[in-house]
């Protein structure tokens, strides 16, 4: 690339020019958005590696990540070669499709391959990692000034994810509590809210439900035809219940668990468990999407896509998805959503994309440089801002002018959602080796109770019996 | 008349060396390529004996036969035995009967049905995973040209695979659509390798085509048939794909067969050796299974080519 | 006349059931993701050849960027896979198929119930295992440790289709040759494989499909540089959505190669064995 | 001088005894036709001596050489099967050239043999096609040829002429001795023909029961059977066997007590007084009259069956005892329509007797 344009972009960085001037200026020097993206960071490169961090310290080193093919990897990639370039490093990867993809990580792992120094998992996965111990705990490196370059800014990650993130590996213990082990590094994520479809809500005179009650209502109002009110997941797994399921639960002031005398006691048949499920089963079979039981990520989302749902409550980036190159693009409406009317705030639960590093790598420290670049400020903004890595995990990246404006124009209304939202916005499980256990067992008992084989009191009292008893065959209670 | 030598010993007759060896020399190489096998199998079978769960490491414990006798204790155990078994069954059996019926209108060699015979073989050539990714899509109730096509002659709102009672069904129906060509090929060979005099003989004694058909083509045929049967059943019963795509099991335990209940103790839940002690249960009943059709096959087979 | 009618009409619904699903993906790998996600569903659209564009030239343009597509890789994948487990299979399984067909030998039963026995084995319950050991012998992520682990699915249904087909071919033709003055390996390189011909085509075809459509070995046991083309079709699964259309183009690709074979293996697949004129 | 020798041979499979201490000699250029029902173990045998199935003892010689431990293509045995055993995806011309090729012959020495033995069989016209559209008749003569291509040692036929049509079996039954005296074979021919066995064995061999009974000229086996067995597996229709018991008649000479009336027998049979017999007496050796006659008893003619030159009657003594006779279609009695009443005269003199007790023939 010439010096000019390298030029253009370090004067943009250091604020000589304002946005819209660089625009212009690229689109004269015949560089389009995403290119001049890309070199906007490469600016951003530039800058990082003229601080005092010696980031050349595994020049000629490769990295192997395990990954999940996934816009956050799309994103990661078309921005790798900076990363090169700043640490002369090279960087192999493995992506899998994301239906297989934990099955190889947990292969992977199991056999105690050294072949990945870093991957992705969820947040949920470290409970079983962690404790297995495939992981290492990055607060070594994080706390390590001679690891960790001045500029990364730990604290600049939302409080809350990093939290979500660690643990002690003791059944029940709060997650990010004394003692924690930072298990991964939080790399994008997404918390549980509505998402409509504004043409509808228009048209039927509704606007976004401000509770449960109110959100059986429209949703009930809105189906009609080949139109349903309300998409969820539904399939017998655990995601099924960690999204709007498991968000409206807690807002409602029910718990998976409770922990008496230092036992974990499972807890989702509360009373609050009970009237919360009982409304979440009622509204899904009168306004729901008629399959709901085979309902996964993707039919949720491509039924808002194409308008054959008015809303969802589950991830907002699954409605932000949705907003781009579906036949409803640029209908898709988002709100934040407090189902319990005395709730004081929405309490989403998030799912987070995290990056983990290997315990069996042989060369963690490497591995270690492209966690803290791939979670660092100017990679996270490039996706925000060029590439769709949201949400971004970091609160410099949601004040970025740039993101705003890109999220005001195409996603109307997403800001204010998230703001609404974050701060209520962490993981509601109680953290436990048995989760997807557990949440297994939870989706295959709504299922029944969607069907009216069972009772809504009833599935959950058998539930929370079934889960004790795993609990006590897998020594974590007595 | 019969001018012996008296005085000559009689010589004890016996084979050669390279006689006595020469099967040995042609099956055993594909025995000593693949019996390397046994290695994991044997770890496999290890696991299935201890505490085994990824996520406790610490638990990790030799407990002879602890995970089947908590297996056994299990109802969801017998509801998987119970909803396996009668998946292969109605798998194999609404397969072998539809692609033996297909195979008999292709038995005449016409251009269309050569044509036919090599399109019908499509589905097979469709990865299963794939395919139910399709069916999925083609039963979508939005979406799907399936489901459109039903509320066309009447039927709205068929619940296909997201309800307990004709979930078992569409899987069946994905199973039989993707497996049945499988039956049709080898069928299909095996009529047409039949051996014609018999059939020329009932034709000319005027026998009725339902008696030559029960008493000369399908005992002829039967060889054949238990080939297809067996290696469909061994498929069928360690179904995995199809369910997992289309239902993961659900809704509710309906089709938790052993493979999914497997993989989700292995993969999801890190269950080792519960993983472990299943896919044991199950290879037990897949070895009986076979044996009993083995044992068939074999017999049918002494009785065809006789002793000498 | 009747017994025509209700032939033709039997094979008219027979086709339909099979061969409906078939045309539909045809359809959906023409058209956009839009187009396939209507409701209801319709057959008025636009075709497009984006999604092969995408998958031939390994370029998929999205509004963040040129992503790599690594679908060709897959199929070549499945294809060095494929063809290899089936070739080491028919090496290795023709002449153990003929033995346990042609001679009675001690153990001989046990030997073939043994190998057929590999097949019952779920892959899931060797696959751990079989990792840990893969990775400690320098197997895994190669194709000659994947070929030998194919070897599973695809010896087993080509030692026991075979073996019926040697069974049917009459002894005594082979006996002739053999008094003609030929020896063993002749006879069984010039008449017993001539003759089983149809039922190693039939076999090694079946075998090759179901190694094509495996997926739980490679996706273990393998990076992805070796990944087949079952497992790359789901990469067009992503959380931003499901591109049916690709989906739809990939399938459509997954098949031609095996439709090729079962072409060229149709001459035999659809002549059976034919001996019943000379088996007296 | 013995050529081929079979040596006690014995194969069983499990327990049953399939060939029980089997010997036999053959000369060089002589042809053995081997006959007994289905099932008397003929074809084990060939397997046997062609070297495709191995004797559990015995020895196989040729020219005083054992064979016993060659395979089957080391052997210098040549065999025209039942069903042909053409090779289905070879034309005529390499079905017969296949042992010539064997033993490497140059391509024009392997044409020029094929030629001539086509020529010689008459399917130089079929050369060029498979099996497959062959006639039965052409398969025939193909396997035949292909058998004689190589000249072997020793030449086995299995009931050659089994799978084919009436006509070309009588064809082959005359053609077949000039071809193989064309190429001086020593021949092993099995069928259950006894017609064929009779006219195309220099010697004919009786199998059952896992050995030879016989081994005789075609005429010995004929005329002197050793056993009932043998007697009724030669002759159509078959011999008549009547129970009698012979008696000192007045004169000094035996008699015979046949349907009724006392029968003057043959002087051997003076020695054979007091016992059980049963008289064997082929159909031919019975002459029926119209009228009384000195010696000749008197029947009821139930059935006439003429059948092509020979006319089948068949008879009914005073006691019931069925009796078969023939003659040439031109000397049938004259016999009017529903004529009943007939005597028959038996020649006592070419009569075979058999103990009753163990069905062996006396004497």
């Amino acid at each position: 690339m010439s010096k000019r344009v390298d030029d253009l972009f370090d004067a943009h960085l250091s604020k000589k020019l304002g946005r819209r001037e660089l625009a212009n200026r690229a689109a004269r020097l015949g560089l389009g958005g995403v290119a001049a993206g890309y070199l906007l960071n490469a600016a951003g490169t530039r800058a990082l590696a003229a601080g005092s961090f010696d980031w050349k310290a595994h020049q000629g080193t490769t990295v192997r990540l395990l990954l999940n093919k996934h816009p956050y990897t799309d994103a990661m990639i078309n921005n790798l070669d900076n990363f090169k370039e700043l640490t002369g490093m090279d960087v192999v990867y493995d992506v899998f499709p994301e239906d297989v993809y934990f099955d190889k990580v947990t292969a992977a792992l199991s056999s105690r391959s050294s072949q990945y120094d870093a991957f992705m998992t969820g947040a949920y996965q470290t409970w079983q990692y962690g404790p297995a111990g495939w992981l290492r705990d990055v607060n070594e490196w994080i706390g390590d000034p001679s690891k960790t370059a001045d500029t990364y800014n730990w604290d600049d990650l939302l409080p809350n994810l990093r939290a979500s993130t660690a643990w002690s590996g003791v059944p029940g213990e709060a997650l990010g509590g004394s003692g924690a082990k930072q298990w991964a590094v939080p790399w994008g994520f997404e918390l549980n809210s509505i998402s409509y479809n504004r043409r509808m809500f228009d048209a039927a005179g509704v606007t976004p439900p401000e509770n449960m009650e109110d959100l059986m209502e429209k949703a009930a109002k809105l189906t009609s035809g080949d139109v349903y009110g309300i998409g969820a997941r539904g399939t017998r797994s655990w995601a099924t219940i960690h999204p709007g399921y498991l968000s409206g639960f807690t807002n409602f002031g029910a718990r998976d668990f409770v922990v008496e005398d230092g036992n974990l006691k499972a807890a989702m048949n509360s009373p609050e468990g009970k009237k919360f499920t009982q409304m979440w089963i009622e509204m899904l079979q009168k306004s729901g999407p008629r399959n709901w039981t085979t309902y996964t990520w993707y039919e949720v989302g491509n039924d808002l896509g194409a308008g054959a749902s008015a809303m969802i409550y589950d991830a907002d980036i699954l409605g932000y998805f949705q907003n781009r190159g579906t036949k409803e693009a640029g209908n898709i409406g988002y709100a934040a959503f407090a189902p319990n009317p005395e709730a004081e705030q929405p309490t989403p639960n998030v799912w987070i994309w995290s990056l983990g590093l290997s315990a069996f790598s042989e060369q963690p420290d490497a591995g270690w440089h492209f966690i803290q670049w791939a979670t660092g400020t100017e990679h996270t903004t490039f996706g925000a801002t060029q590439a769709d890595l949201v949400n971004p995990v970091r609160q410099s990246v949601w004040n970025n002018a740039d993101f705003q404006a890109r999220l005001k124009k195409d996603y109307p209304g997403y800001l204010e959602q998230y703001q609404q939202s974050s701060d209520g916005s962490k993981i509601y499980f109680t953290p436990q080796p048995l989760f997807f256990n557990l949440t297994t067992e939870w989706a295959a008992s709504l299922q029944k109770m969607h069907a009216n084989q069972v009772s809504v009191d009833e599935g959950l009292d058998q539930l929370a019996e079934s889960v004790n008893q795993q609990l006590r065959n897998a020594g974590i209670a007595q | 008349m019969v001018e012996l030598a008296q005085d000559r010993a009689l010589p004890r007759a016996r084979s050669s060396a390279r006689d006595w060896l020469l099967p040995y020399l042609l099956s055993l190489p594909s025995l000593l390529v693949t019996i390397g096998i046994l290695i994991p199998f044997g770890t496999a079978v290890y696991y299935s004996m201890e505490r085994y769960n990824l996520a406790f490491p610490a638990g990790r414990q030799f407990i002879w036969f602890g995970n089947y006798i908590s297996l056994f204790g299990d109802p969801g155990f017998w509801n998987t035995l119970q909803v396996s078994l009668l998946y292969t069954l109605l798998c194999v059996g609404i397969q072998l009967l539809l692609g033996l019926g297909i195979a008999l209108l292709l038995v005449r060699r016409t251009w269309f049905n050569d044509v036919m015979s090599v399109l019908l073989i499509l589905p097979l050539m469709v990865a299963p995973a794939i395919a139910s990714l399709m069916w999925k899509l083609m039963t979508n109730p939005s979406f799907g040209i399936l489901s459109y096509l039903l509320t066309l002659v009447g039927v709205e709102r068929f619940p296909w695979a997201s309800s307990p009672d004709t979930a078992l069904f569409t899987v069946v129906l994905v199973d039989t659509w993707v497996y049945t060509p499988f039956i049709t090929i080898l069928l299909l060979a095996g009529l047409r390798a039949l051996p014609k005099q018999p059939f020329e003989a009932a034709e000319l004694d005027g026998v009725p085509q339902s008696f030559v058909f029960f008493r000369i083509t399908l005992p002829m045929l039967m060889p054949y048939i238990l080939t297809a049967g067996l290696f469909r059943m061994l498929e069928a019963i360690q179904q995995f794909d199809i369910i997992y795509a289309m239902t993961q099991g659900g809704p509710g335990d309906t089709l938790m067969v052993f493979q999914i209940q497997a993989y989700l103790s292995a993969f999801t839940y890190t269950n080792i050796g519960r993983s472990a002690a299943v896919l044991m249960v199950l290879w037990a009943i897949t070895f009986l299974l076979s044996n009993l059709v083995i044992k068939r096959w074999l017999k049918l087979r002494e009785r065809r080519h006789g002793n000498a | 006349m009747i017994v025509k009618a209700v032939r033709a009409v039997l094979l008219a619904l027979v086709a339909l059931f099979f061969l409906f699903p078939i045309f539909w993906v045809l359809l959906m790998s023409v058209m956009t993701n839009q187009d396939i996600l209507r409701s209801p569903p319709s057959l008025i659209f636009e075709p497009t050849l984006e999604n092969y564009v995408a998958l031939i030239s390994g370029q998929l343009d999205t509004s963040v960027g040129t992503l790599e597509v690594a679908y060709m890789r897959n199929l070549m994948n499945s294809l060095i896979l494929g063809v290899g487990s089936v070739l080491l299979s028919l090496l290795l399984g023709v002449p153990a198929a003929y033995a346990f067909a042609r001679f009675r030998f001690r153990l001989g039963e046990n030997i073939a119930f043994t190998l057929l026995s590999f097949r019952f084995a779920p892959p899931l319950l060797v696959l751990l295992p079989l990792l840990f050991y893969f990775q400690q012998l320098g197997l895994y992520d190669t194709y000659f440790g994947l070929i030998w682990v194919y070897q599973l699915i695809t010896l087993p249904l080509i030692l026991w289709i075979v073996r019926g087909y040697f069974e049917d071919i009459s002894e005594d033709i082979e006996h002739a040759y053999r008094l003609d003055g030929h020896s063993w390996l002749a006879t069984f390189l010039r008449i017993a494989i001539p003759l089983a011909r149809p039922g190693i085509a039939a076999a090694a075809l079946l075998a090759f499909i179901f190694a094509w459509n495996n997926f739980i070995f490679a996706l273990i046991l393998g990076s992805s540089d070796v990944q087949p083309v079952t497992v790359g079709a789901l990469a067009f699964i992503t959380a931003s959505g499901i591109n049916y259309g690709q989906i739809a183009a990939a399938l459509v690709l997954s098949v031609v190669p095996t439709l090729i074979l079962a072409l060229f293996a149709q001459r035999y697949l659809v002549e059976g064995l034919s001996l019943g004129a000379v088996k007296g | 001088m013995a050529y081929f020798e079979i040596d006690r041979l014995s194969k069983s499979f499990g327990k049953s005894k399939v060939i029980d201490n089997l010997s036999l000699s053959v000369r060089q250029g002589e042809s053995v036709v081997v006959f007994g029902p289905s099932g008397c173990g003929k074809t084990v045998l060939l397997r046997l001596i062609s070297g495709v199935l191995r004797a559990d003892a015995g020895d196989i010689r040729i020219d005083g050489e054992s064979i016993a431990h060659l395979g089957p293509d080391h052997r210098d045995v040549a065999m025209a099967f039942q069903n042909f055993a053409l090779y289905p995806h070879m034309t005529a011309f390499e079905n017969i050239a296949s042992p010539l090729r064997a033993r490497k012959l140059a391509e024009a020495e392997i044409s020029r043999r094929v030629h001539e033995l086509a020529e010689l069989l008459r399917i130089d016209h079929v050369l060029g096609h498979t099996p497959r559209e062959l006639s039965n008749g052409q398969k025939q003569r193909t396997s035949l040829a292909r058998s004689l291509a190589a000249p072997p040692a020793v030449l086995l036929l299995d009931d050659p002429l089994r799978n084919v049509d009436a006509k070309i079996r009588y064809e082959m039954r005359l053609e077949l001795p000039r071809v193989l005296r064309e190429y001086r074979s020593t021949v092993f021919y099995v069928t259950q023909d006894y017609k064929e066995a009779m006219a195309l064995g220099n010697r004919v061999g009786v199998l059952y029961d896992g050995t030879f009974q016989q081994v005789d000229t075609p005429a010995g086996i004929y005329g002197r059977p050793e056993s009932i067995r043998i007697a009724r597996l030669f002759g159509d229709p078959p011999v008549n066997l009547l129970p009698a018991r012979p008696e000192l008649s007045g004169d000094g000479r035996a008699k015979l007590r046949i349907g009724g009336s006392d029968l003057v027998g043959p002087p051997s049979l003076e020695s054979l007084v007091g016992r059980d017999l049963l008289v064997g007496i082929r159909p031919e050796d019975i002459e029926v009259l119209t009228e009384p006659a000195e010696g000749a008893i008197a029947v009821e003619l139930d059935a006439l069956t003429p059948l092509n030159v020979r006319a089948v009657m068949l008879l009914r003594d005073g006691q019931g005892t069925e009796i078969l006779a023939s003659c040439p279609e031109d000397d049938r009695p004259p016999l009017s329509r529903g004529r009943r009443q007939v005597w028959a005269r038996l020649d006592l003199g070419r009569a075979l007797f058999f103990d009753r007790a163990t069905e062996m023939r006396i004497h």
